[in-house]
């Protein structure tokens, strides 16, 4: 098992004729994620590395049934992709795009909520099943099977935190990033939910960063709700206050956000908060070896 | 992206709310013109982008054009929080009867756009917010169908405002939401918004921030910016896709993500030093993109050392080896570099590097011990 | 019993202090209607007829405990007090007003369906469940207590068959007028199935005009869901082909909507359909024996 | 309400649909100076409110000015269903490649707003609609998102348009989308839109009509309303608030409902007559609206005989008869009426009615025999 994708996934990839929707095509193919179709609107009947491609999301379900979708076309295009996939019943969506204005990607949110799809992103590098498949732009070799499930709302910061696992000799069920937008898809704590859930999972690590109120959430979430052990990582422990956002910013984050806040959450909820990325491994084992 | 004052109220004047706008001016002569215009008393506002102008001296009141002009003297050339005062905005002072907030902005928690109001408007809404969370009123707008007339209504309501005034409070919660959202914005604020003696309402200032994102789909709010008001090295990160924010301490970063940019500058804390910048260069590390970061590095003169931290991922570490090495043809830099670099083909890269007699390193922690260590020794 | 209202009802009444509401306030007091409270944003803590009225239906709602809204405001903020009733959590809004804008209709209709919320109308009647609550502008006395659900896209000609059917003796358990605009909240198939499912009614008319293809639908479903007896009367036999919608309109409604179609459905589904609205009443004297 | 295909060009171009537009002329003169003005080959077009236009010969192509004129003088002044023309479109006559045809309206049904499009474009669509019905594409705009861009792209796809094309397709199928919503159409129409030989899209006739409900909402697009084009007594009739339409029997109606209007239309033919009008004079019976009513009908010299057929609900039965009296001292009426009232106190308008003279039944089907006899015995 793993979570979100494995071997049964048959990906989608939109934008699969731009530049970076080719090179993780190919990247993606090398690590052995089945890729079904591409669409691109154009010239359909191509391929693009041994992958066809078709005009629109419609026409690409019908003839090769995929079951997720990987979108990495550019800002302005990449609501409508994501809709277009909502739309046609995908039921999973990985958006790595970039640079979305937040009002249009909470009109996403919300669209592809009420139509009961599951959004990854925008701006997060996917997920990965170590050897199952790998949907997204992290470096695959990093990566090992094992127990940890591991959930972030950063990209290299989470390739640090994998690689201090892996040769620490411990292995990843599925690694999430959920994306470090003002509002994405999928919280912390519907993965958390997942890992809870998945028996393959035997720890998981939860890697914040400072700004909103997520992991305070997910910390009163893993209360109640989770009995896996779980370590976590905050960055941005001396950060500066970042900008304010007038008075309204103030009043509505209520002064929240803080990773200090941020780290007491969490270990209100019995999770152990590592000092530096390479900790997190030391922690792990130490959980693990308790279990 | 910050908009001034006078650029705020420029824009919500085009949705309807009434905004005291007054008369822009670069000169106290242009401000001394300004308030003969007016022919009014008069307040001088800095038009700076950073907050605290009145604590710090930047508004202030004048009785006649003379006055306004010795004022805008003061107000002009100075240093409020780093930023100096180019342009003061004259705008008539207002006799008004009560002072109200009134603010739009995106409630992350919520997923959902919020209004908020309250009457106990001015520079103490946070203090407000703080210790009588009750007195500021909000509600969230539907995802679909936006800010309705009702929600606008309650927020009145719940203030006490009078029947008689409150259609119009409404009609211009409702406009402020509409600006808020037809231009992308992070926030659109009125503070105050005062109920003047004859009974109207009036935005005395406003503050609109864009969200960069939203720029490329609107080129006419994008033309808004104000050269005059970026730093320059800022300026340069902005034009080559890089996030920098300055700091005060002595170690330069250079690193590629925002996550494990902050986690190498808790690092380089946890090991007894100061960073001198947070700085991601965004995905990838193209020459360019690291030339430029070196720029930026190495033009703040407290930098004494520099680490360099690029989890290469998918890209060949002996492509970014040769990416640094290329970008520091370019760049003289004077004070020692502690690199640390993964990538596939990582060791290629390494050999690259130490060949070039560059320090290179195998872990995040071991490159920020010896970049603190470098740079205290300097 | 009777169906969506009753003497358990409790209303509310938007727009209050108009003219067509304070008037049909007082008209529905005067039938026995339990109205608990009035809402027009203003001067708040006035009385109309003895009803309190309050500036939002949050604070009616509140102090006041309605289940059903009956909205009486003019068309241009109309939709806005529908939407701010649903919000609140009324389960049963019924709106008169006419002249709103159909788009604007539109959204209305799908955000109370969103929120789980009965809307019936704009442009509507109301409803009147004869010696037990009247939530509408129907003459109250042409109505008497009986076995007979009425449910009619018109009014006055509503009015007509109830008064032919109660000077035949036959009273009715509730009369629904659902409106005659394009898109209206509530359509025949919703008041059929509460009809079937209400003890008390006994049989049904469905009275429809030229138009749109709802008759026809309501037909399909009393072919397959309805047992009890139904009667129908389709109003514009001689009316002239209404307005061409341009091509647009007659591409979309693929020319149905006549008269002699929604006859010949409803016959095909067994529903008798009177040719003068005072056959209705023999009809149905004759089904009811059937029974 | 209609709008002439001059103005939809001009409300579509505002939009950024590329129309070929012309110039309206209103003489044979006005269309010569045009065409010479457009200096091409030109087509010449009655701007009329009745469809059926090019069958009636209402649509001429020109080759020179001078043609431009004779066709001109053809045109106007010509009886298109009844309609004078009083204006024509000169607009360059344009080669195209291929006709489409794109569409916006309500689907009732579907409870959401669709957009269609045929690549079976030009003054046969409707057959295609009957014979071919998949040869005619279409998508429901979301309630909540409206008319996406892969929707637009789709219809594209689906119509087999060449890729370089379909982003302008797209393009365009959205900005109709958005003239209709923002301008609350019933109907937005583009037909055909055609494919020049330059390979650019072009609309060469366009059609709004407008939901009359949300001209409140517009009061720009209400003045479009083009009076020349109203017939006196339907101009009448709308300004009085009363909805009527003429027919071609002798049994005028003056009914309150329109249910209960076109019931009461049934009854007369299902008698043996035929009914002269469709007439709905709305909720209650004001002096005002029945007096208003009246002249409509008497103006009409076909009527033989004239129903009210008025179900008073919760009105008084006293007050409306009063009111009908009052009407009938304002208006001449010469042929026999049949009065049938139902309301509250009922007896009493009856009575009142009776002692002026007046004929009146207790039911609608005896009102509707009675009259259709009075009209047959003129």
């Amino acid at each position: 098992m793993a979570i979100l994708v494995d071997t049964s996934t048959r990906l989608l990839v939109q934008g699969i004729t731009g530049r970076e929707g080719s090179f993780h095509t190919q990247q993606m193919l090398e690590y052995g994620t089945n890729i079904v179709a591409g669409v691109t609107p154009g010239p359909g009947g191509r391929e693009v590395h041994g992958v066809p491609v078709f005009n629109t999301v419609a026409e690409a379900v019908a003839a090769t049934q995929p079951n997720a979708s990987f979108v990495a076309v550019p800002a302005p295009f990449a609501p409508d992709a994501i809709l277009e996939a909502a739309e046609a019943g995908i039921p999973l969506i990985i958006c790595i795009t970039e640079g979305i204005p937040v009002l249009e990607t909470l009109q996403v949110y919300h669209a592809v909520r009420e139509r009961g799809v599951r959004l990854i992103g925008p701006n997060c590098p996917g997920l990965i099943s170590p050897g199952k498949a790998k949907v997204g732009i992290m470096p695959g070799f990093i990566h090992t099977p094992g127990p940890v499930g591991i959930v972030s709302r950063s990209g290299t910061l989470t390739y640090e935190v994998v690689w201090a696992l892996t040769r620490a000799g411990i292995g990843q069920s599925t690694a999430v990033g959920i994306g470090g937008d003002p509002i994405i898809g999928t919280s912390f704590i519907e993965v958390l939910e997942l890992f809870q859930n998945d028996p393959e999972t035997r720890a998981i690590v939860l890697i914040g960063e400072i700004g909103g109120a997520d992991e305070e959430a997910a910390a009163a979430y893993i209360r109640q709700h989770v009995t896996k052990p779980v370590v976590g990582f905050i960055a941005g422990r001396t950060a500066p206050p970042g900008r304010r956002m007038g008075h309204a910013g103030a009043i509505i984050s209520g002064g929240r956000g803080t990773a200090a806040e941020k780290i007491a959450a969490l270990e209100a909820a019995d999770v152990p908060v590592a000092e530096r990325p390479a900790q997190v491994a030391d922690l792990i084992r130490r959980v693990l070896e308790g279990v | 992206m910050d908009l001034h004052e006078y650029q705020a109220a420029e824009l919500l004047t085009r949705y309807g709310i009434p905004v005291n706008r007054g008369i822009l001016a670069r000169t106290p002569e242009e401000a001394r013109a300004a308030a003969q215009q007016l022919g009014s008393r008069v307040v001088v506002k800095a038009q700076v982008h950073a907050g605290g102008r009145g604590k710090a001296g930047g508004i202030r009141l004048a009785d006649d054009p003379a006055q306004a002009e010795a004022v805008a003297r003061q107000i002009l050339g100075m240093d409020i929080r780093g930023r100096i005062v180019r342009k003061v905005l004259v705008a008539p002072a207002v006799a008004f009867e009560r002072e109200y907030y009134l603010g739009v902005v995106l409630d992350r928690d919520a997923r959902r756009v919020a209004v908020m109001a309250s009457s106990a408007g001015g520079v103490d809404i946070e203090e407000v917010a703080r210790e009588r969370p009750e007195a500021i009123v909000r509600e969230h707008a539907d995802p679909c169908l936006g800010f309705q007339d009702f929600q606008a209504r309650r927020l009145a309501f719940r203030l006490g405002i009078e029947p008689d005034l409150v259609r119009g409070f409404a009609a211009l919660a409702r406009q402020l939401y509409q600006a808020y959202v037809d231009c992308d914005a992070s926030l659109a604020e009125i503070n105050p918004l005062v109920l003047t003696s004859d009974r109207t309402w009036l935005a005395l200032d406003t503050k609109v921030v864009l969200d960069d994102n939203g720029l490329i789909r609107h080129p006419d709010l994008a033309e808004l910016r104000d050269p005059e008001e970026e730093d320059p090295l800022e300026r340069e990160a902005r034009l080559a896709g890089i996030s920098f924010v300055r700091l005060n301490g002595t170690v330069g970063c250079i690193v590629n993500g925002a996550g494990l940019s902050m986690a190498t500058m808790d690092a380089i804390k946890l090991y007894g030093g100061e960073p001198a910048n947070f700085l991601d260069i965004g995905g990838g590390a193209s020459v360019q993109r690291v030339a430029a970061a070196l720029r930026l590095v190495v033009a703040d003169p407290n930098v004494r050392a520099i680490l360099v931290n690029i989890f290469g991922g998918i890209t060949r570490g002996d492509v970014v080896a040769q990416g640094l090495l290329e970008a520091l043809r370019q760049v003289e830099v004077r004070v020692p570099m502690v690199i640390r670099l993964v990538g596939t083909r990582q060791e290629e890269g390494r050999r690259l590097l130490e060949e070039a007699g560059l320090t290179v390193v195998d872990t995040m922690e071991e490159a920020a011990q010896r970049a603190v260590a470098a740079a205290q020794s300097q």
